[in-house]
């Protein structure tokens, strides 16, 4: 029997069957694959495709193994963050305005627990990371906050705890027992890009695959019947904002162990930078839809035509301009994809 | 209509009053001068900028929209509006609003012409608008030659105003008309509240966001060009915290982020009370530890009440506490 | 003025030491209000605070108004500071460029202002009473010194491709420094080739990133080394040196402030030279020409910070900088 | 004249000729993506006529409704409006009220003659004529319209089609969220309509209406047309097949109601409840295997019983017990862990999830046992959506679509198809079928009777008195937030209950 066959639908159902309603053609194959897919983010991946081809070729330098490994080892950062951000957005909260505090703060604090070696440094940022988002999923979980100014509201405020706790000052750190994290495995893949794959990987499985990410789902979709259906609406939103808080923290750690110091103005700016990744990713900014992992392909896109930019030896503010005709030009793709797919 | 009655249906905006009114009193309370001639001009001037940028970006709030581009607009404002005004700041000061009010109804017209979320396409228009202003300066702060635009647009009037400050309390008033007494305007806080509903009701949606835009962008792009002749000078750095300011203005002033709520009223109470808030913790020598968490605090303490959260925090902690009872 | 860089640090007729200000009954219980910039740069922070206490020990009530870098807020912190009718402002500005109307409102206030850190430069000299800081063109010049000496000494002769990883593009600091440090190269090493130039905005992140692209770019160019215009950005050029697998021992990598990460890395030899630019003599410079104006006593109207290249031999100097 | 692009229309200044139709449509097509909503609709409206238009959920009445309305551009097709889109004002299926504006505004919005430099007070005596006229006396015109009830939104909603003053008006399912006595206002409403000369469109599954109303009858199928006839040339058991076509009538037959009450043990008790401000406390017993309905007008409280058993009234006083089992607090997820399961009366703000597969708004109730151990498995979503995909009529290959794809009743089916998932002891509904097809209806019913044969207990809040009838064993009458009584379905007819809901006697109030 061919898959065509197979996939018929079945007209000899019994008596309550389904309404035979010959106006539903299923498609098949490709035209049904790309039905699946949301358009922001198949135009997203072949817009990199064609300029990553492009670049390979015409660009002096792009397509070298070092240039490559750099170009992941600064994407992977804001990566991480927006891999993380991507939980709250997909809950149905927006973004998280407070990851640069969280990131900068981070970096402070890795940086003056690293005397402690190395796991437990990990373990108390990451844990002070959750304890920040756990804070801003409560205000927004449960109090019903505005999820946009509570993390506005969160980032003064870690900001504020950050300069008590320095003073303002660079805080060195011993960088010699954070060293694994700077290292470059067997030449070609850093273990920065690598914990920034595994974290992208496990929280797509997460988002797709599990009981939590469903829930995620559904209640940025649509939290009135979320709530209605039973789900678990708050922890859902709390544990997003954990998540997402625990992953800038990551970021930070991971900045100041190559800074080989913690400093407030570390990673600073990466709130629009998340954003801008999340939104190229065609996560959905009003909640429900959108991958992980295209999350993560949005911070390697825009990390992409940035290193392009900068390898032809543009002017900074072209490739400002570039950037965002670039991101502008994605969406004008996947509108009219999908408007043509109607 | 009766007071009591009058009382319950602002509840909200009352409370927004009392908290800025609040804010005055403990400033004032806590170090004389507070509320001296000298330094409400400089809580005016503060005023101009932000809440002139906040006018703008609630009107596409209250479309259902979000203008994300403001910040970079108020910096490539301020440059061309030095730059183009070489014969004279009023020349600079047309093409400056009319560059903002060309980009806003660029980004209008993107925003519903592709059927995208504005976020979307400010996100990448805010990015542009940086290169923009970087490349028009140069790479430098460019600075204006005649001192004189700077003592004109800044000087006293009425002992605490400046024609910056009226510019943006006039911006305010504008607006505000719009929304209440015109069909635009009902079109716009329609299309916030409900699009498809509206849309299928025949408000003209796409002209309600077009506009909407139009005015934040002119706005941002007027604010710019002011204060480029207020310091003399236009850095493309400017306007980098001004769009979460301005955000946390709106929103403090009631309007919902999810569209079709809030007035311009509320938004002044809010950008004044953020402004307030910054002259008063500056007015004290605040350290710096202390102006970043009265700020979180502020705004975590606004954004927690007009969620209801005190009740439902109540509500929780009394859950709590009857389920042991029950079990 | 080459002359500057070396003098005295406290400028003027009593040219003594660190100590020399002594509480003098004319200024104490005088009012000075500080207006200063954000609190997140471990250069300002420390500025501010040397400032605070040198002017303390005077005797002088210092008063602070902090904005992040952001002229138009500290435009309105200007008009309140006249409000409060303080006996001088000591005035470090976000923007220099964006400074001559607020410098002109607290002149017509006749509140004596000192200027710190930033200089709005001469023309409007009339403005303030005095400017004490660094000399930015002076720093760098002086890091075009540290890499020509760092070249002759690794190769032999100062030639071959460098590229730059500047400030904030805009900032005062980012231009007067390159200027300074091209004029030098031009003057005295004309075989060093500037083959790119990114801004590193300050940070060391980005600083990272733009090193990352301009390594790549310039990939068959031989690059023979960096300027970073700070210390912590040259700490970026450096870990992206690592990336693309050149060891930074090889390259000659000058910074400029004397950070710690500068500190460090000369140390190991990573970066070549930094550039001496000590926080604590930019705010104790501050108060102390506070001090003398409101007594009366002579102050240099412009006042520069202690400047020379830091390298391995003289780090001493640069952590005593730093404090 | 036309295919694909514009929908072309002719001049609106030429007025359509006595005798000639105001609209004509006839060979229109529409798809989305894969689905072809219509495949060749033909409709034809006469001035001074009601006509019915008919069809089970998904046959194409509301796009055939939007393309006339110039909402939707057709693919192919004719298309004549003697008067233009502009002459043709519609009430759509989906609220169109706009929550954040007055009802002055939104009776006003979209309104062609409304000046830009809006005067409102020229505007008031206006819209409150035409809000009079159908009932709504009462309400404030500067209230928000987000404040009023579901119903009264409606009525708005109509008000705005009937100010439009268009010779076109269509109404699409404008009953359906209305209780009997506001239904009769829209109908004296349609009926003034027609006297002026307007060509008005009714939609509804409500065949009962079709018959009290209707002029004339055209029947949709698949997205074609089927037939047009003189109303008073039809029955009921004709216009049904028409409907459903070949699935013909066999599938009417319907599972023998058991009378239920009395004979099984008591599941749910509930005991003294109330709710402040909505209900008084009452007392009620559900059987297992027993469908109890429960109805009453607006503000009447009976919307609030179902709401409060499934945990949403949080201030409720009193005790629901379940298998001997309290529910001991308010809450959704307690009532759930008690097996009630709730459909919600209004499903595109809380009953689906429109954005999310029809499979994943089935499964997203019972994710526990999809996703053992916190791990989704494919097959056992699958295997579930398609079960119960079949026990409601949902067509199988519309598993993977979004739910908001689909034709409202479809929509209506996937709500209870999530909520039935979780094999409830007691299934609350709040108007299970707004706006599903006979077909499908008489599906649903059936599938409640087996659910409470296989030992649950429903009850199940209506403003349709004839759903009342057919699905339910008792019915408890309420007004004004009190019981006036509870009595055995049999025996009773529509007219009993709508007296008990209208005019109760004094002494049938229970205390
Ligand atoms: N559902 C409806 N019922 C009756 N009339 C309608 C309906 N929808 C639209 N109209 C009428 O059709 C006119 C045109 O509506 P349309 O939606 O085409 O405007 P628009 O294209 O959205 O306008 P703009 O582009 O300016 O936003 C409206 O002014 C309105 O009077
Ligand atoms: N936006 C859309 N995207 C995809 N399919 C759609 C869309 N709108 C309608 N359809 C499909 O078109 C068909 C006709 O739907 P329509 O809403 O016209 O039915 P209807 O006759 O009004 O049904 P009901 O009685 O349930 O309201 C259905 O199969 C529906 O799923
Ligand atoms: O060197 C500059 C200082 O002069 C000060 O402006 C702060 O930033 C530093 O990098
Ligand atoms: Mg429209
Ligand atoms: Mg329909």
């Amino acid at each position: 029997m061919s898959p065509l066959q197979t996939r018929r639908p079945a007209l000899a159902d019994g008596g309550a069957a389904a309404a035979a309603d010959t106006r539903v053609s299923e498609q098949q194959g490709f035209a049904a694959w790309l039905r699946e897919r949301d358009m922001q983010t198949l135009a997203i991946r072949g817009a990199a495709l064609v300029i990553l081809l492009y670049a390979c070729v015409a660009v002096d330098g792009f397509g070298t193994v070092d240039n490559v490994k750099s170009l992941l080892q600064s994407v992977a950062l804001i990566g991480i963050a927006a891999v993380g951000t991507a939980f709250v957005t997909i809950s149905g909260n927006y973004f998280m305005l407070s990851v640069g505090a969280t990131t900068a703060v981070s970096t402070i604090v890795f940086a003056k627990a690293l005397s402690l070696g190395l796991p437990l440094a990990l373990v108390v940022t990451l844990g002070a990371g959750a304890i920040a988002g756990l804070v801003q999923g409560a205000a927004v979980g449960l109090l019903n906050t505005n999820p946009i100014v509570t993390t506005i509201a969160a980032a003064s405020l870690i900001l504020g705890v950050g300069q008590i706790v320095s003073g303002g000052l660079t805080v060195n750190a011993d960088s010699t027992s954070a060293d694994v994290l700077n290292n470059t495995i067997v030449d070609v893949l850093p273990v920065r890009v690598l914990i920034f794959f595994a974290v992208a990987l496990v929280a797509h499985w997460v988002m797709q695959k599990t009981r939590f990410g469903r829930e995620v789902r559904l209640t940025g979709s649509n939290r009135e019947a979320a709530e209605l259906a039973g789900l678990r609406v708050r922890r859902v939103i709390v544990l997003a904002f954990v998540l997402a808080a625990t992953a800038a923290a990551l970021s930070g750690a991971l900045l100041a162990a190559e800074a080989s110091q913690g400093n407030l103005r570390l990673g600073a700016t990466f709130d629009f930078d998340v954003i801008a990744a999340v939104l190229v990713g065609g996560v959905l900014v009003t909640g429900g839809r959108g991958s992980i992992i295209d999350a993560a392909f949005g911070a390697v896109f825009i990390g992409m035509v940035g290193n392009i930019l900068i390898v032809s030896g543009q002017p900074y503010e072209l490739q400002l301009v570039a950037k965002g005709a670039i991101v502008i030009l994605s969406i004008a793709l996947a509108a009219l994809a999908s408007r043509r797919r109607r | 209509m009766n007071i009591a009655k009058l009382a319950r249906d602002n509840r909200a905006s009352l409370l927004r009053i009392a908290l800025l009114l609040a804010l005055v009193l403990y400033f004032s309370a806590n170090r004389a001068g507070f509320l001296d001639t000298g330094n409400l001009f400089s809580l005016m001037q503060a005023f101009a900028l932000l809440g002139l940028v906040a006018f703008g970006l609630s009107v596409t709030m209250i479309a259902g929209e979000f203008d994300l581009s403001v910040g970079a607009m108020v910096a490539v404002a301020g440059i061309i509006a030095i730059k183009a005004g070489g014969s004279g700041a009023a020349a600079g000061l047309a093409v400056a609003v009319a560059f903002g009010l060309g980009v806003g109804i660029l980004n209008g017209l993107l925003t519903v012409g592709l059927g995208v979320s504005s976020l979307v396409v400010t996100v990448g228009t805010q990015i542009m608008l940086t290169g923009l202003a970087y490349g028009l300066a140069g790479g430098q702060t460019v600075s204006y030659e005649n001192f004189q635009v700077a003592a004109d647009v800044d000087q006293v009037i009425a002992t605490i105003f400046s024609p910056r400050s009226l510019v943006a309390i006039a911006a305010g008033v504008l607006v505000w008309l719009l929304l209440r007494c015109t069909r635009l305007g009902r079109d716009i806080i329609a299309t916030g509240s409900s699009r498809e509903a509206a849309a299928a009701a025949g408000a003209r949606t796409r002209t309600a966001v077009v506009v909407s835009f139009a005015i934040s962008g002119t706005f941002a792009a007027l604010a710019g060009a002011l204060l480029a002749f207020s310091l003399l000078s236009a850095a493309p750095t400017t306007g980098g915290d001004l769009l979460l300011q301005a955000v946390s203005a709106a929103i403090l002033g009631g309007v919902a982020l999810a569209g079709g709520i809030g007035g311009m009223a509320g938004v002044a109470v809010g950008a004044l009370t953020l402004t307030a808030l910054n002259n008063g913790l500056s007015f004290i020598g605040a350290s710096d530890a202390a102006i970043s968490i009265s700020n979180g605090l502020l705004l975590l303490a606004v954004v927690t009440i007009s969620a209801g959260g005190p009740a439902r925090l109540a509500e929780l902690v009394r859950a709590r506490i009857r389920r042991p009872a029950t079990s | 003025g080459s002359s500057d860089d070396s003098s005295g640090s406290s400028g003027g007729s009593d040219g003594g030491g660190a100590a020399a200000v002594q509480t003098s009954d004319d200024v104490s219980g005088k009012k000075v209000i500080l207006l200063t910039v954000t609190p997140q740069c471990d250069y300002c922070a420390r500025a501010t605070r040397a400032f605070e206490e040198t002017a303390k020990r005077a005797g002088l009530v210092v008063e602070k108004k902090i904005t992040n870098y952001d002229a138009a807020e500290q435009a309105d912190q200007v008009n309140q500071a006249i409000a409060q009718r303080p006996d001088a402002i000591a005035y470090w500005p976000a923007d220099a460029t964006a400074s001559i109307p607020s410098l002109n409102r607290m002149k017509a206030a006749r509140v004596p202002v000192i200027v710190t850190n930033s200089s709005p430069g001469e023309r409007y000299s009339d403005l303030f009473n005095a400017f004490t800081g660094p000399n930015d063109t002076r720093l760098g010049e002086l890091a075009a010194e540290g890499l020509i000496r760092g070249l002759e000494e690794k190769n032999g002769r100062a030639e071959g491709n460098i590229f730059v990883v500047g400030g904030q593009p805009g900032s005062p600091p980012a231009i007067q420094r390159l200027e300074g440090f091209e004029r030098t190269l031009a003057e005295r090493a004309p075989g060093i080739r500037i083959v790119g130039n990114q801004p590193g905005n300050w940070d060391q992140t980005q600083a990272t990133t733009a090193a990352d692209g301009l390594f790549t770019a310039n990939a068959g160019k031989n690059i023979v080394g960096v300027y970073a215009q700070a210390d912590n950005m040259a700490a970026g050029v450096i870990v992206s040196a690592k990336r693309k697998g050149l060891d930074p021992r090889r390259l000659v990598i000058v910074g400029g402030n004397c950070q710690p990460e500068g500190l460090r890395n000369i140390r190991s030899g990573e970066q070549y030279s930094s550039v001496l630019q000590s926080p604590l003599d930019d705010g104790r410079l501050a108060a102390e020409a506070v001090v003398n104006v409101l007594s009366g006593r002579d102050q240099e109207h412009n006042d520069y910070l202690p400047a020379e290249v830091i390298v391995r031999e003289n780090l001493a100097t640069c952590a005593e900088g730093v404090g | 004249m036309t295919v694909g692009g514009e929908n072309a229309v002719v001049d609106p200044s030429k007025a359509a000729p006595a005798g000639k139709p105001l609209v004509r449509a006839s060979g229109v097509t529409k798809s989305y993506g894969g689905v072809q909503a219509l495949v060749r609709a033909d409709l034809e409206l006469m001035g001074g006529e009601i006509h019915a238009l008919l069809g089970e959920n998904g046959a194409g009445k509301s796009t055939l409704v939007k393309v006339i309305a110039g909402r939707e551009q057709a693919d192919g097709g004719e298309l004549e409006i003697a008067g233009g889109h502009a002459d043709v004002s519609v009430v759509y299926q989906e609220l169109t009220i706009v929550p954040a504006l007055s009802v002055l505004d939104n009776v006003f919005l979209g309104h062609p003659t409304v000046k830009q430099l809006m005067r409102r007070r020229s505007l008031r005596p206006r819209a409150r004529q035409y809000l009079d006229a159908l009932g709504l006396e009462h309400v404030d015109l500067d209230r928000p319209a987000g404040e009023l009830p579901l119903a009264e939104r409606q009525l708005v909603e109509i008000v705005r089609a009937t100010a439009r003053e268009c010779r076109t008006v269509i109404l699409d399912e404008p009953t359906a969220t209305l209780s009997d006595v506001e239904i009769e206002r829209v109908f004296a409403a349609a009926r003034r309509l027609r006297d002026d000369g307007c060509a008005v469109v009714w939609i509804s599954h409500r065949l009962k209406e079709v018959f009290e109303l209707a002029d004339k009858v055209t029947v949709m199928r698949n997205g074609a047309h089927v037939s047009t006839d003189p109303a008073s040339a039809l029955t009921t058991d004709e216009l049904v097949a028409r409907m459903i076509g070949s699935r013909a009538l066999q599938e009417r037959e319907r599972v023998a109601r058991v009378h239920a009450s009395g004979t099984g043990s008591a599941r749910v008790r509930l005991e003294r409840l109330a709710l402040p401000g909505r209900f008084a406390p009452l007392d009620l017993e559900l059987a297992a295997g027993e469908i109890v309905g429960i109805t009453g007008q607006i503000g009447s409280g009976a919307d609030w019983v179902t709401k409060t058993v499934a945990g949403l009234g949080r201030d409720r006083a009193g005790r629901v017990v379940v298998d001997g089992r309290e529910v001991a607090k308010p809450g959704v997820r307690e009532a759930l862990a008690h097996g009630i399961s709730y459909v919600s009366g209004d499903r595109a703000k809380d009953g689906v999830f429109l954005d999310v597969t029809v499979e994943r708004n089935i499964s997203s109730m019972v994710l526990g046992e999809v996703a053992p151990g916190g791990v989704l498995q494919r097959g056992k979503e699958r295997s579930l959506g398609e079960r119960l995909g079949r026990l409601m009529a949902i067509d199988r290959r519309r598993l993977g679509s979004r739910a908001g794809e689909l034709s409202g009743g479809n929509q209506q089916k996937v709500s209870l198809a999530k909520s039935i998932a979780p094999g409830p002891k007691l299934l609350v509904l709040n108007e299970p079928t707004r706006g599903v097809d006979v077909g499908a209806r008489a599906e649903i019913y059936d599938h409640l009777r087996k659910l409470a044969d296989d030992g649950a207990a429903v009850l199940l809040f209506s403003t349709d008195l004839v759903e009342i009838i057919e699905a339910c064993d008792r019915v408890v009458t309420m007004f004004r937030g009190r019981v006036v009584r509870t009595a055995d379905v049999e025996g009773l007819d529509e007219q009993a209950i709508l007296r008990d809901i209208l005019h109760p006697q004094e002494e049938e109030v229970a205390a």
